[in-house]
């Protein structure tokens, strides 16, 4: 939370600053965007609880890659309308920390359930259901 | 014979930057802040997987649909999605310079994340009243951490926004504090993103199980 | 030690009572009595000459990035001390425990020992030493003025030293973790560890990890945002090059640490059941989450080594490095790859072949950019002229010594045969060889390197070469032997030991750890004879080696604002480029410089963080309130403060330059 | 420099020497070709190695600043050939050595039954039934229990010589690795799960077994001696251990289980059938449920709300100190159906899944049927002998 350590008095005679990375580099949106990423988000919202709460597909893992989807798009939503990403903030390098984080995420994760099923396939005692009834 | 080497006419090579200029004040810091987040968003990560792995194990005690109440989650969703709207409304005040319409629209952006995390803490009320408590099996152990954790910055987030509202009062709209709003406004939008996550994963995912 | 549980507690002081002062145990006590008239003998000294105030104003509270890395790196010189205590203990125990003796150590304390030196070796003395290097050598050599961060680099380091200052605690109160340095659950689970070691361990990472992320941050903006005009991406300098991927490694790992312990902690505390055996937590995702961060690390702490190695190779043998862009490359991919290979260290726990072959693959093919920058700086030193100074010599050792450990490993990378080493002395000999030659190699000839550029006179070359000789040698000792014990089947952190015939290797190996302890002596003794002769080794050209970045344009020791006009960087090896085509110094024009203030913020923030930690550790729950409460106090009292800088003012500017001038004016133009 | 090498010659003048290197000289077969792997591993990483020490002391010697004489050319930074051979020669080697890992890796998977017994002896299945033998890491002790026999050892393994040992592996406490070098290489005890290892033993003699993962306080002392004998010597041994022993019931487990260190060799006449299967499941103490139950009604879903009171105090434990100070006591999920229960349940309909039907062996090869890496002499041929499938 301490991220901004230099706090500026405005007083500074260092107005003019030659270089060229001086940009705040966010550019705010407008009132427009904002509520066009809220629509967006409401909408790609609703869907998804729609679709679970109704039990509107049949098939369960259809349902679920549906709804992964749509988290899919709403997260591009809410980065590009709410976070205003783009490829040139920062000079290009935002996006290459979220890539990099991306993959580095998606390492992670995928990495972790492929092991994890493996060694639980592996090394867990199982046994059929059937002698519980 | 300084001038010779500082002077960039005549396509002569210069060394020494002598009209000078310092890295003007907090130019990094949406960089860094961003990259703090992104070190935030690997620890989500993990406790996605901690989730992805263990959100199966109830350990023959209650599982998600005997939990969870999507009607409440909606809600939830509805309060964190009206937050960040209105954050959105409080930066565009800034941009315009309205210091008494930044504050109110940090106002009711800290109410609804107020709201958000009562209703939170009201579903954890429930469930642990029912007797779902943390300790009960890996699945709860994994709810618990992954959507505290997110209720966690959520607190974290309203005592900066707290703090910004004084300090915007105390000192006006300053370059720092435009910087502190819109770190802030990162912040809140990012728990926003990991909240799709959660909404996506756990609710909807843990009760198609 | 069967105290049944939940254990008693006192309001006011938690478990914590008189027991936990390890009272009866006579090496403890000792060891106590050394470090406490040590400590004494300080802080007199320190009061005696008043120097407290000193060391407040410019060193504690300094946010000046090259005063941060000194501080880090004597830190990690301090705990190099500890853990090589603890090592050396541990050889002791090993050479003895033979032929029915017990040795000297009974379980308790070796079990401690082994744990403490693996995580002091790699936190305290590794991490801060690499972030030192960085923190003092990166902005220098981008010709920045100081990092981006300086008030969080100042934080970042109080943080680590909190995690050192709780580790050193648990020796005295209480004790430290008996579970082996990654801490496993079950045995790291309350039902099994239910003592306060574990707890130490959790929160001296958690504490020293905040700071080590934040630094990740910092330095990573700095590089990103402060290179001076003209140093494009291809044009850093490579020791730049390893610390940004360094730090994009710190910042992608830590949070997983910190995520993991989060885990465990929940575990311990509140009974959670991520990592117990019952209720459905799974033991395995411990091991499995943990390694995720475990293999970068290693790659956190060997590559800025090899950027030492690249700055060194290049400078001594008066060549441009070779190969440059393969060197960037390389870095990049080793960067991305060791996200790839986590499970390697953990073959034999019983995942499927075809998981394990992809991630012994995969911990294969990091070997090809890896030999590939070896090739660089042999082709570096091919047609050079090598100058044999202290630095080089630590790189050819580096080189001869790196290899071995890099093809062993390779042998642990193929399942099969890390079925039969795994957990083996053999793998010990491999990570030692790798880090010691690798990681400590290159901060040694990081330190002799850079000494003179922090200080402004070079260190004594017979010492240094004495210390040189005393660790390769007590290296090759130590650590060959354990090669040959891990292929007679003898495995780690054993105590005692009943086959007679092993007992000659642990007495090399003892022999070999002595050797490095005079190594480490050599070392303290040729800082201390440099200091007295410095004015014999004094440097007044900033330029003592002929170096080719950045760091070495300005003087030595650099001053606060580090370059008084930007250099303009039209090459790689800006400063060779700068001195080949004649630059002169601009002597007149000076501005004011604009600088951060210094504060003492960061280090009350860390110490409520060790108080934190303390009270967590010894479930004081009141102080840990107390404690937590002032911490997220400090933290907003902290950015109430927007009068955070201040300028130098143009004359001192200019007056500090003149002397620079006139110090220049009695040497001849290098 | 030419100090470095004559160190780096310690360790062979050493082999020379002839002590006990049991991991380079075993006397199992699995054990072996896991040898010959790290020996082909390391000549073929030497290749590479060797060069490089090399280059690195002559460049050393031959470029010091004080030899003048030779070529100094301060800008000489760049080749692309060079660097096409410095990132290809790597390369090329770690493809060889991917190929041996991908082999070696599948078969020598500690998971697969052996298909021989040693190089060029072929198992045949009515000839080399594999001995089973059921393994538990205790806090410091192995117990061995032999299921066919009816028996069980502490700290004491033996096996025919010559006949596949099909190990079952698990723990009571804590992580701990199973590991006899002469005969196979380690696979980690845990508890809860159950690890297989499939070895031989080819020649008669004691070894060494120990466990490899540290454990805690009595670890180092947590070692037994295993014994390869003749089939005539194992009756007599099996005989011998069954007259002198007594009856390892499931209260007599669990005071075994209680934490001791440097346990002299016991021998248990009798075992309870189930014991080892409820050690996996976690559920030696009446009343515990089994995880094998616990998981199967996981994967129905749980027990629903009222599974939330299926939880009762813990009374036993190893250490009788479980539970956190701010999450309280710690309990247990009461069984619905016993050990027994189980085990009948699996006599009746063939489901707990003792063979690995649906283990995970990945895609490239088939369970069995050719001789993996056989001879030493031909390193560089063996891996990549076709199959024979």
């Amino acid at each position: 939370m301490s991220a901004d350590t230099h706090a500026s008095a405005t007083s500074h005679g260092h107005a003019d600053h030659g270089h060229g990375h001086h940009d705040e580099a966010h550019s705010h949106g407008s009132y427009r965007s904002y509520l066009t990423g809220f629509i967006l988000s409401v909408i790609l919202t609703a869907i998804p609880f729609w679709l679970v709460m109704e039990g509107v597909i049949e098939n369960k893992t259809v349902t679920a890659i549906v709804i992964t989807a749509f988290a899919v798009v709403q997260i591009v939503v809410h980065m590009i309308y709410f976070l205003h990403m783009t490829g040139k903030s920062e000079g290009g390098w935002s996006i290459m920390a979220l890539g990099f984080t991306l993959i580095v995420v998606v390492i992670a994760i995928s990495g972790s359930l492929w092991v994890m099923y493996h060694l639980n396939t592996n090394m867990m005692p199982t046994h059929d259901m059937s002698i519980r009834r | 014979m300084s001038n010779a080497t500082t002077a960039p006419a005549n396509g002569e090579i210069v060394f020494y930057e002598v009209d000078e200029h310092a890295h003007p004040e907090g130019h990094s810091t949406a960089l860094g802040f961003w990259i703090y987040l992104m070190s935030d968003c690997l620890i989500f990560a993990m406790l996605f997987a901690t989730f992805g792995v263990l959100g199966g194990n109830y350990a023959a005690g209650p599982a998600p649909k005997d939990l969870f109440d999507l009607e409440l989650v909606a809600l939830n969703t509805a309060m964190l999605l009206f937050s960040s709207i209105t954050y959105g409304f409080a930066m565009l005040a800034m941009e315009k310079g309205k210091i008494a319409q930044v504050q109110v629209w940090l106002g009711i952006t800290g109410l609804f994340g107020l709201a958000f995390l009562c209703i939170e803490l009201y579903e954890f009320h429930h469930m642990i009243h029912v007797g779902a408590t943390p300790q009960r099996s890996a699945f709860l152990s994994a709810f618990f951490t992954l959507v505290g954790t997110h209720g966690l910055h959520v607190t974290f987030g309203l005592i900066w926004l707290v703090t910004m509202m004084v300090q915007v009062g105390y000192r006006g709209l300053i370059p720092a504090n435009r910087r502190r709003l819109m770190c802030l406004s990162m912040f809140w939008h990012f728990l926003d993103v990991i909240w799709i996550g959660v909404f996506t994963f756990v609710y909807l995912m843990g009760m198609l199980r | 030690m069967a105290a049944s549980y939940p254990v008693e507690t006192s309001f006011l002081f938690g478990r914590l009572t008189l027991d936990a002062l390890p009272l009866n145990e006579p090496i403890v006590v000792a060891t106590f009595a050394v470090v406490a008239m040590g400590g004494l003998a300080v802080f007199g000294g320190l009061t005696y000459f008043r120097l407290w105030g000193y060391l407040w104003r410019e060193w504690f509270t300094s946010v000046d990035h090259k005063k941060i890395g000194i501080m880090y790196m004597v830190l990690g010189i301090v705990m190099l001390l500890r853990g090589f205590a603890d090592a050396i203990m541990m050889r002791l125990q090993q050479a003895l425990a033979f032929n029915g003796s017990e040795g000297y150590l009974n379980a308790h304390h070796y079990d401690q020992i082994f744990t403490a030196h693996g995580v002091i070796m790699i936190f305290f003395v590794a991490m801060p030493l690499v972030t030192g290097l960085m923190n003092y050598v990166v902005p220098l050599q981008i010709g920045a003025r100081d990092v981006s961060f300086p008030f969080l680099n100042n934080f970042s380091f109080w943080m680590t030293t909190g995690g050192a200052i709780l580790v050193m605690m648990s020796l005295f109160i209480g004790e430290f973790a008996k579970t082996g340095w990654l801490a496993y659950p079950p045995l790291s689970g309350i039902g099994y560890s239910p003592d306060p070691g574990v707890d130490y361990y959790i929160w001296a990472l958690q504490i020293a990890g905040v700071g080590t992320t934040l630094s990740g941050v910092n330095l990573i903006c700095t590089i990103i945002k402060m290179r001076a005009p003209g140093m494009s991406l291809m044009k850093m300098p490579v020791f730049t090059w390893t610390s940004l991927c360094t730090n994009v490694l710190i910042v992608a790992t830590f949070p997983v640490l910190t995520a993991v312990l989060v885990l465990l902690s929940l575990d311990r505390y509140l009974g959670m059941n991520f990592f117990t055996n019952d209720f459905g937590g799974s033991p395995m995702l411990y091991v499995n989450l943990i390694w995720i961060w475990g293999h970068p690390e290693v790659y956190i702490l060997i590559l800025p080594a090899f950027g030492v190695f690249s700055e060194v190779a290049s400078t001594f043998s008066g060549k441009r490095l070779f190969g440059y862009t393969s060197m960037v490359y390389a870095t990049v991919v080793i960067t991305i790859l060791s996200y790839l290979v986590w499970l390697h260290h953990f073959f034999t726990m019983g995942s499927g072949a075809s998981v394990n072959s992809f991630f012994g693959i995969t911990t294969m093919i990091i070997s090809i950019p890896t030999g590939a920058k070896i090739f660089n700086w042999l082709f570096t030193m091919y047609k050079g002229r090598i100058k044999f100074e202290l630095p080089m010599m630590y790189t050819v050792a580096f080189m001869i010594t790196f290899v071995i450990g890099g093809m062993t490993g390779v042998m642990l990378a193929i399942p099969p045969a890390d079925f039969v080493l795994h957990n083996s002395l053999f793998l010990i000999a491999h990570f030692h060889n790798v880090i010691i030659g690798g990681v400590v190699f290159g901060m040694f000839a990081g330190i002799a390197y850079w000494w003179p550029k922090a200080f402004g006179f070079k260190l004594d070359p017979f010492w240094g070469k004495m210390s040189f000789w005393f660790w390769v040698l007590g290296f090759y000792f130590a650590f060959m032997p354990l090669y040959v014990l891990g292929f007679m089947g003898v495995t780690r952190r054993m105590r005692v030991f009943d086959d007679p015939s092993w007992h000659i290797w642990f007495l090399i190996a003892g022999f070999g750890a002595f050797l490095i302890l005079l190594g480490i002596v050599s070392f303290l003794v040729q800082i201390g004879v440099s200091i007295l002769k410095r004015e014999q080794l004094r440097d007044e050209t900033g330029d003592p080696w002929h170096g080719r970045t950045l760091e070495w344009a300005t003087s030595s020791p650099p001053p606060a604002y580090n370059f008084a006009f930007t250099p303009v960087i039209h090459q790689i090896d800006a400063w060779w480029d700068m001195k080949k085509r004649g630059y002169v110094r601009p002597l007149e024009g000076y501005k004011s410089i604009h600088m951060p203030r210094n504060t003492g913020a960061g280090v009350i923030l860390a110490a409520c963080s060790v108080a934190l930690g303390f009270a967590l550790v010894w479930y004081m729950w009141w102080l840990a309130a107390l404690s937590f409460v002032a911490l997220v106090a400090v933290a907003i009292i902290h950015t109430f403060n927007y009068n955070r800088d201040y300028d130098i003012p143009a004359e001192e500017v200019a007056q500090t330059e003149m002397e620079r001038t006139r110090l220049l004016a009695g040497q001849v133009t290098p | 420099m030419s100090r470095f090498r004559l160190i780096l010659l310690l360790p062979l003048a050493a082999l020379l020497a002839g002590c006990n290197f049991v991991v380079l000289d075993p006397s199992g077969d699995i054990a072996i070709q896991q040898r010959d792997i790290v020996v082909i591993s390391t000549a073929l990483m030497l290749l590479i190695i060797i060069p490089v020490l090399a280059l690195t002391v002559w460049f050393a010697w031959k470029y010091r600043a004080t030899n003048t004489s030779a070529t100094y050319d301060p800008d000489w930074h760049h080749s692309t050939q060079l660097e096409l051979v410095i990132w290809a020669a790597p390369l090329l080697i770690i493809i060889c050595l991917g190929a041996l890992t991908w082999m070696g890796t599948h078969l020598l998977d500690p998971y697969r039954p052996l298909d021989r017994i040693a190089a060029g002896t072929v198992v045949k299945q009515d000839e080399h039934k594999p001995l089973e033998v059921e393994v538990v890491a205790l806090d410091w002790k192995w117990l061995f229990i032999y299921p066919e026999q009816g028996m069980a050892t502490v700290n004491e393994l033996v096996a025919p010589v010559n006949r596949p040992i099909s190990f079952k592996i698990t723990a009571s406490s804590v992580m701990n690795s199973f590991y006899i070098p002469a005969l196979a290489g380690m696979i980690y005890a845990m508890p809860g799960m159950e690890t297989k290892l499939h070895a031989v033993i080819n020649e008669a003699g004691v070894y060494r077994g120990i466990s490899a993962n540290y454990s805690g306080a009595g670890f180092s002392g947590m070692h037994f001696r295993f014994h390869g004998v003749s089939d005539a010597d194992f009756e007599a041994w099996v005989a011998k251990a069954k007259a002198g022993g007594g009856n390892l019931t499931r209260a007599a487990y669990l005071d075994l289980e209680k934490p001791s260190e440097n346990v002299p060799v016991t021998y248990f006449a009798q075992v309870d059938p189930v014991l080892f299967r409820a050690i996996v499941n976690m559920c030696v103490e009446t009343g515990k449920m089994c995880m094998s139950e616990m998981m199967a009604i996981d994967e129905q879903g749980g027990l629903g709300l009222e599974g939330v009171n299926n939880v009762l105090a813990l009374t036993y434990d190893k250490y009788a100190r479980r539970g956190t100070v701010l999450g309280g006591d710690s309990g247990f999920v009461v069984g619905i159906c016993s050990p027994e229960d189980l085990v009948e349940a699996g006599a009746k309909i063939p489901a707990i899944r003792t063979t690995p039907a649906t283990r995970l062996i990945g895609a490239g090869l088939p369970v069995p049927a050719f001789t993996p890496i056989s001879a030493p002499s031909s390193p560089f041929t063996a891996p990549f002998r076709p199959s024979s499938i």
